[in-house]
């Protein structure tokens, strides 16, 4: 079961919850499950980058998910 | 991460190869390129800040003599793709029309027709014959005027994305508006012995290369186009003009020449899509250099920013709260470095409560770029300034403070994640036992300290290690070298193969002969190429030690391969150790050649900090003030290349200073630049500043076969505020505003007279 | 538009070119005569980038007309190595990474040169002052000014 | 368009002749406002007339009677002459601080003079040495005092058909030293945000016997300040005085804001910079410091 902390700025969406237990292999199941869960996010989901134990990744794609991951909706960064 | 390894090149400072053709003026910038047959483009731009294009009539234009091909928005396809740029999926449509405007023009500069003539006074001329009747608007100058109830709006069918504050109005300047929250804000302050809230101002801020945009483009009559450009991002270029220009980024080849300095400034397309439309139009090459004038008014600086930070602390020194709302300007369209602002801003300190608020607000100025860890040194200005604050009122040494509160391995950053290993710690320590952080001050000196912090990215690389039949090697990377980073990789082969650096060719390849690789940016070079460069040159040597096995006829794993040799196992009959040179030599009898390659995408997993010391002399009679010392000190995980990474220490230090001490974009308030020059866009120059000195920390980063982290762009954040801290230090004054030129410095030693000193 | 013919020498070799009258030196050597090792930053003379030495006097080409090299000895960038062996101050910028984009490097070694001439022992304060007009944004000047100083040491007043 | 033609004349009236047949024509000196002008298309001249072959305007000569600077003498000559910068030291530092060392070895004192900026550098510390302006023209040669030579920003008293020759700097008297001092944010580049140029005449017991006071970037013009003048004149040039004289140019100045500063933070600076030089001028004309 992964541990998806989610942004702050969504919590209007999800009725406060900002953690929730997902059991996905990868990241668009996570996105999936998430976009079930609390459909006014789903376009949110679009361009967000996703942190996966620490290691951030700008365009998340198929990574996959440890059982105990910790994963985290991210804003984009540029780089200069 | 391997036992710590000793190299035999990485940590040295070999003289860069590609050197000799920069130091006798060889190397082919932008502008340097005439093609036959070219021809000279000029553009012509918006003298208005707000306004609608009602009509551009170009008939003169065209008929003068000369003119080969004029153009305006209409020439070039309204196009909905978007592309990956950073920040967000940009949408191509904004790109297209800051490139050219179509129905609006948004600041002083924006694009609205261009001409290709056989010389560039004629294009010139001609582009001045080009009659655009405009409906002249208000223009919104300032992101307080931008929020405005009665704004005008540059958008109208702008809606908030992200998270719209409650009040969030239909029609909006707020292009997106992003939260971070953690624990109990309110509780925190509550519970704080001292708190300490300001707000801040920071002015529009130019990259400031040197080398102006360049480019030239040919469209050939099958449609296919080669353009010749200076760019971070030769792969951004092709699928940015290939989209805007209307053509099948199959069509479209682009070749990076020598880059004269970006800063993230040439990730975006300016002249590109309209060299190509202009040549497909004129079908002859057109080359387009921008005047210094036109790099200021619209190319991509950074935000101006309205930034408030309130801060709560213990008496012991603990920080228990934190509040931050960013407002940062986007320019013309969205897409400003606030979320990377909001995500910066506390990544030093372990703060239990805090609640930060980030605005992205479009302006009537040019569209922000990004500019060196974007978005970072506006947040901390402020909270350095802050945090200094704190230490003063709480008698605290504004080192030990902000040791007392940094974050290190394990702790959870501000933006979510636990950090890993993170070299904040060592390089405050280092800071403290500096010579420089005890050295006596003279009269009117002051001294400050800050810190900065950058995630550095990683994203998209590719590498090919070709060995050749005489044993040297060559590299390719798609990825213009800026800082020295042909030098960086030739070091990483040389280390892997186990041949001489001299025996290394290291280039940049163009959009047809390079594997994709995303821009030169994001401090990634190093990192994220560098580990395909090592991958490649491992794949390469993994195949060197198949050949041996097939020459000893053993099997592959029993060769050992050291110190840039294939070792047979015990016993084999007449099999002596071969070295790269003696392998290649029979590499047609093995297999035919050996290429190794290797692409990756890189997660963004090298958080790097900084520390700068600053001491600051100030003239109380002019409010002039002069840089007499500067330390910078930096967790590198591992300095490749020292000389380099010294490099990007300093030059960050003096952009940051610059941009604390006299640069800043200045408008007229109907929205006309008044300093589009280096004379009045007052940059550091050589007597300016003193020596500064850089001291290397390098906690390893794990990700990295080498502990490499991204180096480029942390040292341009701590800067603003260390600055500060020693302006407070000598004049007794918290100034919030920059830059602190002397007539603002003066007007505040003045006003501070006028009211007893606060100690 | 009838052109100017103007003879003059640069970087020791005589040299013919036809111009406009308001061409300045800095297009007529980057456009006319292919020496593109002298770059434009800003046309104004505030970057130092296009520095090239008229009649050995260290000046900004683009504030030049090129028909005031008529009959005067130009040397640019191109001219500073003899044969295969680079100037000193070329040497030194490599040696003390004095260079990161490099498209200010060769105004700041022709720059230099003129101050070696005029200072074969200048100070650190000397260094900064003489090479204040020209900007460089990637280094902070700092491996510039000692690569200058390096080179006035090793040279001990032998003429630049 | 036709084309643009550059002309060379020998003399001072061949290039009288040139610049009164064709009033488009501007002179080329340094060319380091005129060329920047030119590519800015704020001036389109007609002809560029290059001044720099003519010995007049091209010749440093110092006697019993003062200076003759030459109008086009590019600054790094005029600073690199030693007897110039012994005598006068505050114009060479005005002339030194024109810009870069490139610009310096270009832009000319009479180039700076006839592009006529409120802020020029030399303008200030030529008013402060009494300085007289050679004009040639179609009616012969004129000279004015260089305090009327500029009438407003980018104005001067040429007649159409005039270019400036020369300016006269009388020898200084014993005990008469100058100095220039600017203000300007980084160390080097700007352009003056304020300029102050003095010169003092000292009698044997150290008393201010004569003075002179010219502050820039002030007024549309490079101002000369009677008041300040006359605070300094009788004084022993001590705090007191000096204070004063820095009141008087504080107050006599009439500036403006723009991009480079606020009109109260010039006004302040021109008293500090008036005091500062009249205090450097001071020291350098007292016994001993090479002015006696």
């Amino acid at each position: 079961m992964a541990t998806v902390y989610l942004p702050s700025g969504l919590a209007r969406h999800t009725g406060g919850v900002d953690t929730i237990e997902i059991d996905a292999a990868r990241v668009p199941d996570l996105f999936a499950a998430l976009r079930d869960r609390f459909p006014p996010i789903a376009d949110h989901l679009d361009d967000v980058a996703v942190a996966i134990d620490g290691e951030i990744y700008a365009d998340p794609g198929y990574q996959p998910l440890r059982a105990d991951s910790e994963v985290h909706l991210l804003p984009r960064i540029a780089g200069g | 991460m391997s036992a710590p390894r000793d190299f035999t090149y990485v940590g040295t400072r070999p003289i860069r190869h590609d050197g000799v053709d920069k130091v006798t003026g060889r190397a082919s910038y932008g502008a340097d390129v005439t093609w036959p047959g070219m021809l000279h483009g000029f553009v012509l731009r918006s003298p208005h800040a707000h306004a609608r294009i009602v009509s551009i009539d170009t008939s003169a234009a065209e008929a003068m003599p000369g003119v080969q091909a004029v153009i305006t928005g209409k020439d070039l396809p309204e196009t909905t793709a978007t592309i990956a740029l950073g920040e967000a999926a940009i949408d191509l449509r904004d790109i297209g029309d800051n490139v050219i405007a179509r129905t609006k023009v948004l600041y002083d500069g924006h694009a609205v027709a261009a001409v290709a003539a056989t010389t560039l006074d004629i294009a010139r001329r001609a582009a001045e014959t080009i009659a655009v009747v405009y409906d002249v608007l208000e223009p919104v100058m300032s992101v307080d005027r931008a929020i405005a109830a009665d704004a005008p709006i540059l958008h109208p069918a702008m809606r908030t994305k992200g998270a719209p504050a409650a009040s969030a109005a239909e029609a909006t300047n707020v292009a997106s508006r992003l939260e971070l929250k953690r624990g109990d804000v309110e509780a925190g302050f509550a519970d704080a012995d001292v708190v300490v809230e300001r707000e801040f101002r920071t002015p529009m801020v130019h990259q400031g290369y040197i080398e102006p945009h360049a480019c030239i483009a040919r469209c050939g009559e099958d449609g296919r186009a080669v353009v010749w450009c200076t760019t971070q991002g030769p792969f951004v270029v092709r699928d940015a003009c290939a989209a805007i220009a209307g053509l099948d980024p199959a069509h479209v080849k682009v070749i990076p020449s020598e880059i004269g300095g970006g800063f993230g400034g040439k990730i975006v397309v300016y002249l590109e899509p309209l060299a190509v439309a202009l040549s497909r139009k004129a079908q002859r090459p057109v080359k387009m250099v921008m005047g210094r004038d036109e790099v200021f008014r619209a190319t991509g600086p950074t935000s101006g920013s309205k930034v408030r930070v309130k801060f709560g602390a213990k008496r012991d020194g603990t920080l228990v709260a934190a509040s931050a709302s960013l407002w940062y300007e986007a320019g013309a369209y969205s897409g400003s470095p606030a979320g990377a602002g909001a995500m910066c801003a506390l990544a030093a300190y372990k703060v239990p409560n805090f609640f930060i608020e980030a605005y992205d607000v479009v302006v009537n100025k040019p569209k922000v770029a990004a500019y060196r860890a974007p978005g970072s040194p506006i947040a901390a200005f402020a909270v350095e300034s802050v945090v200094d604050e704190i230490a003063r009122e709480l008698r605290i040494d504004p080192i030990e403070l902000r040791l007392k509160n940094a974050n290190a391995e394990g702790d959870r950053a501000p933006y979510g994640p636990k950090y890993g290993p993170i070299g904040l710690t060592q390089v405050l320590e280092a800071a403290r036992s500096h010579p420089h952080w005890r050295a006596p001050l003279g009269a009117n000196q002051g001294r400050g300290v800050a810190v900065g912090f950058w995630f550095n990215a990683g994203m998209n690389s590719s590498a090919t290690v070709t060995v050749n039949a005489d044993g040297s090697a060559a590299v390719v990377t798609g990825n213009p070298d800026i800082g020295g980073t042909r030098a960086a990789q030739a070091m990483m082969v040389a280390e892997e193969l186990g041949i001489p650096i001299e025996r290394v060719r290291s280039s940049v390849g163009d959009t047809d002969s390079s594997g994709y690789t995303d821009v030169t940016g994001g401090s990634r070079v190093c990192y994220a190429t560098g580990m395909a460069v090592i991958r490649a040159a491992e794949d390469a040597r993994e195949q060197l030690r198949a050949r041996a096995a097939t020459i000893w006829n053993v099997s592959r794993d029993a060769v050992v391969w050291n110190g840039g040799r294939a070792i047979p196992p015990e016993g084999t009959e007449n099999a002596k150790p071969l070295t790269v040179a003696e392998l290649a030599a029979k590499m047609t009898h093995t297999g035919g050649p050996v290429v190794g390659r290797a692409s990756l995408y890189a997660p963004m997993a090298g958080p790097a900090f900084g520390a700068h010391i600053c001491d600051l002399e100030v003239d109380p009679d002019t409010g002039c003030s002069r840089v007499v010392r500067y330390t910078v000190f930096q967790d590198v995980g591992r300095a490749v290349h020292p000389s380099y990474v010294e490099g990007q220490m300093q030059g960050g230090a003096a952009q940051g200073i610059g941009w604390a001490l006299n640069e800043g974009y200045v408008y007229s308030a109907d929205g006309v630049l008044q300093n589009a020059g280096f004379l009045d866009y007052r940059m550091p120059v050589a007597s300016d500043l003193p020596m500064i000195e850089t001291v290397i920390v390098e906690v390893a980063n794990p990700l990295h076969p080498y502990g490499v982290r991204g180096v480029g762009e942390v040292p341009i954040v701590p800067p603003l505020a260390a600055v500060a801290n020693a302006m407070r230090g000598a004049t007794g004054i918290r100034f919030t505003e920059l830059p602190l030129s002397p007539p603002r410095v003066l007007e505040g030693i003045e006003a501070a007279a006028a009211v007893p000193v606060q100690v | 538009m009838t052109k100017l013919h103007i003879e003059t020498t640069i970087n020791g070799e005589p040299v013919e070119f036809l111009c406009d009258a308001h061409e300045t030196l800095l297009s007529a050597l980057r456009n006319g005569l292919g020496l593109t090792g002298t770059k434009e930053g800003c046309a104004t003379g505030d970057c130092g980038a296009c520095s090239v030495l008229l009649d050995n006097r260290l000046v900004p080409a683009c504030l030049v007309l090129a028909p005031e090299a008529h009959g005067r000895a130009v040397t640019t960038i191109e001219g500073l190595s003899r044969g295969d062996a680079l100037h000193p101050l070329q040497r030194k910028f490599l040696e003390h990474a004095a260079l990161q984009c490099g498209v200010c490097t060769p105004g700041f070694i022709v720059a230099a040169k003129a101050l070696l001439d005029a200072n074969p022992n200048p100070s650190e304060e000397e260094t900064r002052y003489w090479l204040a007009g020209n900007l460089c944004r990637c280094t902070g000047y700092d491996k510039i000014i000692r690569a200058v100083l390096d080179t006035a040491a090793e040279m001990k007043g032998t003429p630049a | 368009m036709n084309a643009i033609r550059y002309e060379t004349p020998r003399s001072v009236a061949e290039a009288v002749r040139l610049m009164a047949a064709d009033s488009g024509a501007r002179v080329l000196a340094g060319g380091t406002d005129l060329l920047v002008q030119f590519r800015a298309g704020v001036r389109q001249p007609s002809a560029f007339v290059d001044v720099k072959r003519i010995p007049e305007l091209m010749s440093i000569t110092i006697d019993g009677e003062g200076l003759r600077l030459g109008a086009a003498v590019p600054a790094a000559l005029v600073f690199e002459h030693a007897e110039l910068r012994r005598l006068w030291p505050g114009l060479a530092e005005a002339v030194a601080l024109i810009g870069s060392t490139q610009i310096q070895g270009r832009g000319s004192v009479g180039g700076n003079l006839c592009n006529a900026s409120p802020a020029a550098d030399t303008t200030c510390a030529l008013i402060a040495n009494r300085a007289q302006c050679v004009i040639a023209g179609p009616h012969g040669e004129r000279t004015v005092p260089v305090d009327t030579f500029c009438v407003g920003p980018g104005r001067t008293v040429l007649e159409p058909g005039e270019l400036l020759v020369a300016v006269h700097l009388p020898r200084p008297a014993a005990r008469t030293a100058d100095a220039y001092l600017r203000l300007i944010p980084r160390s080097e580049m700007d352009i003056a945000v304020a300029g102050a140029g003095v010169s003092v005449t000292l009698d044997a017991a150290g008393a201010c016997t004569a003075a002179r006071v010219a502050i820039g970037a002030v007024a549309p013009t490079a101002l000369r300040v009677p008041e300040a003048e006359q605070a300094l004149v009788g004084s022993p040039l001590d705090e007191a005085s000096l204070q004063r004289a820095a009141a008087a140019a504080a107050a006599a100045a009439r500036p403006i804001d723009d991009k480079r500063g606020t009109a109260v933070y010039r006004r302040t600076v021109a008293g500090v910079l008036t005091r500062r030089a009249a205090a450097i001028a001071a020291q350098r004309a007292r016994p001993g410091n090479g002015h006696d």
